[in-house]
């Protein structure tokens, strides 16, 4: 059963077509990569997902429910979190204030207001956050503000408000971008954990290594189309996708 | 204590402690003397610090922590002043329900404002605000005089037409604001050798709502009400990717802040029952702007102190006049004496806007964190100095308190 | 040694005072320590000179301390006396007030009314002030009056020319010495009927606020009066700037004559730009094109440069007013400070002195008693010839001079000639008059 | 018809003073990233350069004539100005009646010196701070500069005329076969909105035809890739604020014959140009020209007595209503460009 369909998606930018007839299905509980030259439409298609981005025509479902005409809390609030290609994060905030956000945002919804709570008082919600600091192996940093951190921890820290909420659908951009070989292996591994919790996940991604050890599906994108669907390793053999990516390397 | 932890518990008695011993802390000075011309410490003043205390507290909550930079807030301390003072012409003299009204109406047009200035954010936002405020304040000037009185302002009358109460009492006098029978104006003298104390029920009503106004905003600052507020500051795109609505949390800490701006606005009618166009020119709602980024845009106490510090130099500095200076220096000889009055004079009295501005850009310049950073960073030397060889110096950040 | 007393300014009554009494039941004593606000107990009285010091008034206010600061030189027995020589009442002795030096304190109005206010009250409550005085502009003028109703000392109001301040907004505790809109209609319509005729249509361009109304319908009513029409009358914003936008319009509309109901700043820029505007070279209806300023100040015609040259307005008092009273003060102000006196000087200097006797005559600083004195007073010698200060609403009642700017002046001060000296009886009205209802004084107030 | 033309002629000077301070005012937001609150006390500045020129020009020894008396009936003491001695009564008087316009060549170098000044001494360590502190310091500036004048020249405005040539006005009615006498236009004013389309239009020459002008369009855009070209963008910077000062204080400058200048004009300017500004949308230089004169002449029409019968003091707030409307309608300004001033 695919948790999320996109159906017949076309967008424009003026003259340029940027998304052409895109459709795609994600099973629920796989990890599913889109990769593509630059260009290709990756992040502009993930924009179509979190409303970000109206298509023109065509359709987004997600368990069922329409995606479009409705606002991102919206979206994140049927399940659908998101971590960016540059991080995005609450910078004057501390890391286990970014991480309680996201929980409170999952347990009281989009707005609550009881301002005679306090924060302190939330053990439970604290201690959820601290494991997933931990899993991400932030937990140490927990006082300090995020804008500090490095690129890589501000990545991790952002996959851990996703995780917090315990999604059923994670959009990834990227989520290995500027990260060290080492640091890559760490987030391979904890994207392995969280698959194996059944989180579906969506990965944008240009590192090939990352795309072949997690991804049970691969779209390849170009030029707005998605040219293949398959397994991974049909993927590898594809002239198809080669073309793509050479004609990708001359733009 | 109340639901606060420690650390807040402490704040909060402190200023407890502060406000109640006001009228002996801000009179060090005995009468008569030179330095008498720096005490603070009479009823005006102290329900001014009161007041505009609570009108920064609630700026603060929208600018502090949402980071909404509003140049309009002064509209709703005027409009929460002329119903209070409707409120006083029509219903009574008691102030209870004048500040009611007055919170209620500041809210309910802070509302109107708030909903159409969100669509906007950074200085578009401002600039509607203040477009509001400047429409509001021309129109109360001229067009809306029956209501507002214009330029001479809205005050109470000898024929006023009061349902529960008098219009005028026996001897011929407008009834006075009062608290369930206590005159606002009625004050208790203290004198103690040189030194002169004055306690004032209208100060100690202002600085009961102060202290309320203020542990609310504790209370405000520490809920996840307040960690969402911070958050539409910090990351208004990551907030809406998380499921987190920021327009009526940004509205909401918008329609408090104008609440509590109606509640500064219902007290000073409150304490006077006058309430003035000027009051909601632009260069108001700029002052309360100063106010709290001079005591520290974001901290708890910040607020209270820049609106204090402002409060102070424009009721002192601009009563210093050039034969008080004389007096001051008379101990020099004529010709030096003259020369050093030549040199202070241009900073105070009439001068005092020139000490203000300075002040400003200095504070700006070398503590951009406003007064509180000074203090905190005050109090790290200090503590390093007193803990001296026996501990290492303590490099936890000064978190704003 | 302690000494402690209960509030001089009001006791606080019922329970509150039950519970402290209880605490500390000691140490107040019941002897009521002062009859009224503020009772000079000392060899010393002070008084407050609220007057606007920063804003567009603050040269106006700044003339105001020098007369006050003059008063108080005269009142204490220094200097050349002033006009205390040439004041009718003899009660004045040069000894102070009742013996008691004359001390004060100074404020910033700022020209608003929330700031004078403040200001006034700080001298009320921390000076220890029995009296407050100046200003230049009603709003501050009638809400301080009121303040000082309310606190029990007494306010001698300062330059204030709209009607309210005596009219419906008056006031038992407060006084006003300075003329008002109404004056300035009966006086000057007469003057313009016979300098321009009877047969004109005047346009008004009016100060959107208080002032500006009573002044409009003050001059108006005057005119019409007189057979003038009214073609139209038109609000203009405080602090417009450039008036051009309200200007160029009315040679169109059939007027021949434009009434400028501005003052201060404004006065400047709209009589300016009407005379760039061609409107004093004008032909309408076939006669001169004229243009009228009801309320001059010489400060202000300074401002205006040559453009107030033959232009008809009205004024409180001169410098160059040839009785000896304006003469003695002329020469004291001058002397001292180098510049003749403004009438907003003038003002509050009579004002200091008529406040100084009344508290001489009636033996007490006790407000009440004050009033008293100081209601249906009639008295001379303080530039205006003979005046009655009318029991009824505490309005002066006076000559009202009617000036217009001088063609070529003999100095920098020169700038305004007298036309005329409109007499006092002409500028009386009832105290009930329609300009002037809707007041009451109510009753004095003492304080505690 | 010709109560329409008036209204747009009444419009345009003041939209001049409008367009020249706000086109400063984003010029240094554009390039410096500033919000400047000390911009109206730049233009005040410039027309108490028109007023000390003046004075400067009027410096006089005094003559004791015995004939006349002054107000205390003393002998008149007459101030001679030094000028009617160098060049003759004839020659002295002109240069004194010229001292608006001869203002301009002596506001230039004092405006520049300021705009340095100002730039390289407080705002050059404003460009990484929040725009509320930059607002707060420039505010700060402004009010002490403001005191400085006040405290030198006092609260009142100061007459400051044209030169007797520019005098009156003419008939522009008659000019274009209206009948006579009903557009007047006072000449000053003309000559205010040609050198304020002057000054504009060099300002918009500077910036398109010159290779400094290029790069500082280049940094407007994006001023981190320009400062990787190796170009020194913040030199040019300091320049760009030096310009924009001038062009506040020039048009302060002129303005003294329409508006004797005191100490609060500036504050006065300051709100509407921003709200001018952000009409035309912040950082975009046409927009602000045009808000400015749409905003100049729509409050000349405001202020028609037939629109205010109708509209109850509109006059009042007819530019914030303007302002209102086209921020909700148009979210960046008329001209702005996304992304600007709304973090």
């Amino acid at each position: 059963m695919s948790i999320l369909e996109v159906n017949n998606v076309n967008k424009n930018f003026g003259g340029l077509k940027a998304l052409n007839n895109v459709n795609l299905q994600v099973e629920a509980g796989t990890v599913h990569a889109i990769i593509g030259p630059n260009g290709a439409g990756k992040s502009t298609l993930l924009n179509c997902f979190v409303g970000r981005l109206e298509p023109d025509t065509g359709s987004v479902t997600f368990d069922g429910e329409s995606l479009l005409g409705i606002k991102p809390f919206q979206i994140n609030q049927l399940g659908v979190s998101r971590v960016f290609q540059t991080p995005e994060i609450f910078g004057a905030l501390t890391l286990i204030e970014n991480v309680m956000i996201p929980a409170f945002a999952k347990r009281d919804g989009a707005f609550h207001m009881e301002p005679w709570r306090s924060v302190g008082s939330e053990a439970g919600l604290h201690e959820q956050a601290m494991e997933m600091l931990s899993d991400v192996g932030l937990d140490a940093k927990a006082d300090e503000l995020a804008g500090q951190l490095s690129r890589g921890d501000k990545r991790r820290l952002e996959l851990a408000m996703c995780l917090v909420q315990d999604p059923k659908l994670l959009l990834l951009d990227e989520p290995t971008a500027g990260m060290s070989r080492g640091d890559t292996n760490n987030t391979i591994d904890l994207m392995k954990r969280i698959a194996q919790r059944g989180v579906t996940m969506v990965v944008i991604e240009h590192d090939m290594h990352v795309v072949f050890s997690l991804a049970e599906k691969i779209s390849v994108l170009a030029q707005g189309t998605v040219i293949v669907e398959d397994v991974p390793e049909k993927i590898k053999g594809d002239p198809r996708v080669q073309d793509a990516y050479l004609g990708g390397a001359h733009l | 204590m109340l639901g606060l932890n420690r650390k807040d518990s402490g704040l909060f008695l402190l200023v407890i402690c502060l406000t109640a011993l006001a009228p002996f802390l801000l009179n060090p000075f005995p009468e008569g003397s030179e330095l008498a011309q720096f005490n603070a410490g009479y009823p005006d003043l102290m329900q001014r610090f009161m007041i505009f205390g609570i009108f920064a507290i609630g700026f603060n909550i929208l600018f502090g922590l949402t980071g909404y930079l509003s140049f309009g807030h002064a509209a709703f301390l005027g409009v929460g002043s002329y119903a209070g003072v409707w409120m006083m012409k029509l219903l009574t003299v008691n102030v209870v329900p004048a500040i009611i009204m007055s919170v209620i109406v500041a809210g309910l047009f802070s509302l109107v404002v708030g909903f159409i200035s969100l669509r906007r954010s950074g200085i578009y936002f401002s600039i509607l605000t203040l477009a509001f405020a400047q429409m509001s304040f021309a129109l109360a000037y001229s067009v809306l005089t029956p209501i507002t009185n214009g330029e001479t302002g809205l005050q109470l009358s000898l024929n006023d037409p009061r349902i529960l109460g008098i219009s005028q009492t026996v001897d011929g006098s407008i009834p006075a604001a009062n608290f369930f029978g206590i005159e606002m104006r009625d004050s208790l003298e203290l004198a103690m050798g040189g030194w002169l104390f004055t306690f004032n029920a209208g100060y100690y009503l202002a600085a009961i709502v102060m202290l309320i106004s203020f542990y609310i905003a504790i209370r405000i600052f520490r809920s996840p009400f307040g960690m969402m507020l911070r958050a539409v500051k910090s990351n208004q795109q990551r907030m809406s990717y998380t499921g987190l609505n920021t327009r009526p949390y940004a509205l909401t800490a918008f329609v408090i802040s104008g609440m509590y701006a109606g509640l500064a606005g219902g007290l000073m009618v409150a304490m006077d029952p006058l309430a003035g166009a000027e009051r909601m020119y632009w260069t108001a709602s700029g002052e309360v702007v100063l106010m709290t980024i001079l005591g520290g845009a974001g901290t708890l106490l910040g607020p209270i102190i820049g609106a204090s510090a402002i409060k102070y130099f424009e009721n002192i500095f601009s009563k210093i006049n050039d034969t008080v200076l004389h007096g001051w220096f008379s101990f020099m000889p004529d010709g030096l004496q003259d020369f050093v009055v030549a040199i202070i004079h241009p900073f105070i009295g009439k001068g005092w806007h020139l000490t203000l501005g300075l002040m400003f850009m200095l504070v700006v310049i070398f503590l951009p964190g406003g007064l509180m950073e000074g203090i905190n960073r005050l109090r790290i030397w200090f503590g390093k100095r007193i803990n001296g060889r026996q501990q290492a110096p303590d490099h936890a950040p000064a978190t704003s308190s | 040694m302690s000494k402690f007393h209960i509030s001089r300014r009001g006791l606080l009554k019922g329970s509150a005072v039950a519970g402290i009494g209880l605490a500390a039941p000691t140490i107040f004593t019941s002897k009521a320590w002062a009859s009224f606000t503020n009772e000079p107990k000392g060899d010393s009285v002070t008084l407050g000179f609220n007057v606007p010091q920063s804003g567009v008034y603050a040269d106006e206010g700044a003339d105001q301390l020098r007369a006050l600061r003059l008063a108080v030189e005269h009142l204490n027995g220094e200097g050349d006396s002033g006009m205390m020589s040439t004041f009718s009442s003899k009660a004045l002795k040069g000894n102070g007030i009742l013996g008691k030096k004359v001390e004060f304190v100074t404020g910033d109005t700022q020209t608003k009314t929330d700031a004078a206010r403040a200001s006034a009250r700080s001298m009320i409550e921390k000076d220890g002030a029995v009296m407050i005085t100046g200003g230049s502009s009603s709003g501050p003028a009638v809400a301080v009056q009121a303040l000082c109703q309310e606190a029990g000392v007494i306010f001698m109001a300062g330059l204030t020319h709209a009607n309210d301040t005596t009219g419906k907004d008056r006031r038992r505790n407060g006084f006003r010495h300075f003329f008002n809109s109404y004056m300035s209609g009966a006086a000057l319509a007469p003057v313009l009927k016979n300098a321009y005729g009877a047969d004109r249509n005047a346009y008004y361009l009016t100060a959107d606020y208080n002032w500006g109304y009573t002044t409009e319908q003050a001059i108006s009513e005057a005119t019409e009066g007189v057979g003038w029409t009214t073609v139209n009358k038109v609000l203009t914003p405080l602090g417009a700037g450039d008036f051009s936008s309200y200007i160029a319009p009315v040679l169109q509309s059939g007027a021949d004559v434009l009434v400028l109901v501005h003052y201060g700043g404004d006065m400047v820029n709209s009589l300016t730009n009407a005379v760039q505007f061609g409107l004093r070279d004008a032909q309408a209806n076939g006669k001169n094109f004229e243009i009228v300023v009801p309320l001059y100040s010489r400060l202000m015609a300074k401002g205006a440069g040559a453009n107030v040259k033959g232009i008809f307005g009205s004024t409180n008092w001169h410098w160059s007013l040839p009785d000896e009273g304006s003469k003695a003060f002329t020469r004291s102000f001058g002397t001292k400070y180098g510049v003749p006196p403004s009438q907003a000087a003038h003002t509050v200097y009579c004002q200091a002195l008529l406040y100084a006797d009344a508290v001489e005559r009636s033996g007490s600083f006790n407000p009440c008693g004050v009033v008293e004195a100081l209601e249906d007073f009639e008295f001379d010698g303080l530039g205006n010839g003979k005046t009655l200060y009318r029991a009824e609403d505490h309005q002066c009642f006076k000559d009202v001079l009617v000036v217009k700017g001088k063609e070529n002046p003999d100095n920098e001060f020169d700038l305004l000639e007298i036309v005329e000296n409109t007499p006092v009886d002409q500028v009386t009205y009832p105290h009930d008059h329609p300009q002037f209802a809707g007041g009451a004084l109510g009753a004095c107030n003492a304080g505690s | 018809m010709d109560a329409i033309i008036l209204q747009i002629l009444n419009g345009l000077d003041k939209g001049s003073a409008y367009a020249l301070i706000a086109l400063g005012l984003t010029l240094i937001f554009g390039t410096l990233g500033v919000v400047n609150f000390a911009h109206g006390a730049l233009f005040m500045i410039g027309a108490f350069c028109a007023v000390t020129l003046n004075r400067l020009l009027s410096l006089s020894h005094e003559v004791v004539d015995e004939t006349r008396t002054d107000f205390l009936g003393n002998p008149l003491r007459v101030d001679v100005p030094y000028v009617y001695e160098w060049f003759g009564p004839d020659v002295g008087a002109t240069i004194i009646d010229w001292s608006v316009p001869l203002a301009i060549l002596f506001a230039i170098p004092i405006m520049v010196l300021i705009g340095l000044a100002m730039e390289r001494g407080l705002i050059k360590h404003f460009y990484k701070r929040p725009h509320a502190d930059q607002i707060l310091v420039t505010f700060g500036l402004a009010i002490v500069l403001q005191e400085i004048i006040k405290a030198f020249y006092g609260a009142n405005p100061i007459p400051t005329p044209a030169p007797e040539a520019f005098v009156g006005s003419f008939d522009f009615g008659a000019l274009i076969g209206f009948d006579p006498q009903t557009i007047m236009y006072p000449y000053w004013r003309l000559v205010y909105f040609s050198f304020a389309i002057l000054i504009i239009g060099a300002v918009f020459a500077f910036l398109r035809y010159t290779t400094f002008g290029m790069v500082v369009r280049a940094g407007m855009a994006d001023r981190e890739t320009v400062g990787l070209l190796g170009i020194n963008i913040d030199r040019r910077f300091t320049i760009m604020f030096a310009i924009a000062a001038c062009v506040a204080g020039l048009a302060g400058v002129m303005y003294t014959p329409i508006l004797s200048p005191n100490y609060n004009m500036g504050m006065n300017f300051l709100v509407l140009s921003f709200v001018v500004v952000v009409v035309g949308g912040m950082g975009s230089l046409p927009g602000a020209v045009a808000a400015g004169f749409l905003l100049g002449i729509l409050e000349s029409f405001a202020s028609r007595a037939e629109v205010i019968d109708i509209i109850p003091g509109i006059n009042q707030v007819i530019i914030y209503l303007v302002a209102i409307i086209v921020l909700l309608t148009r979210p960046r300004g008329l001209l702005g460009r996304k992304g600007v001033m709304e973090e």
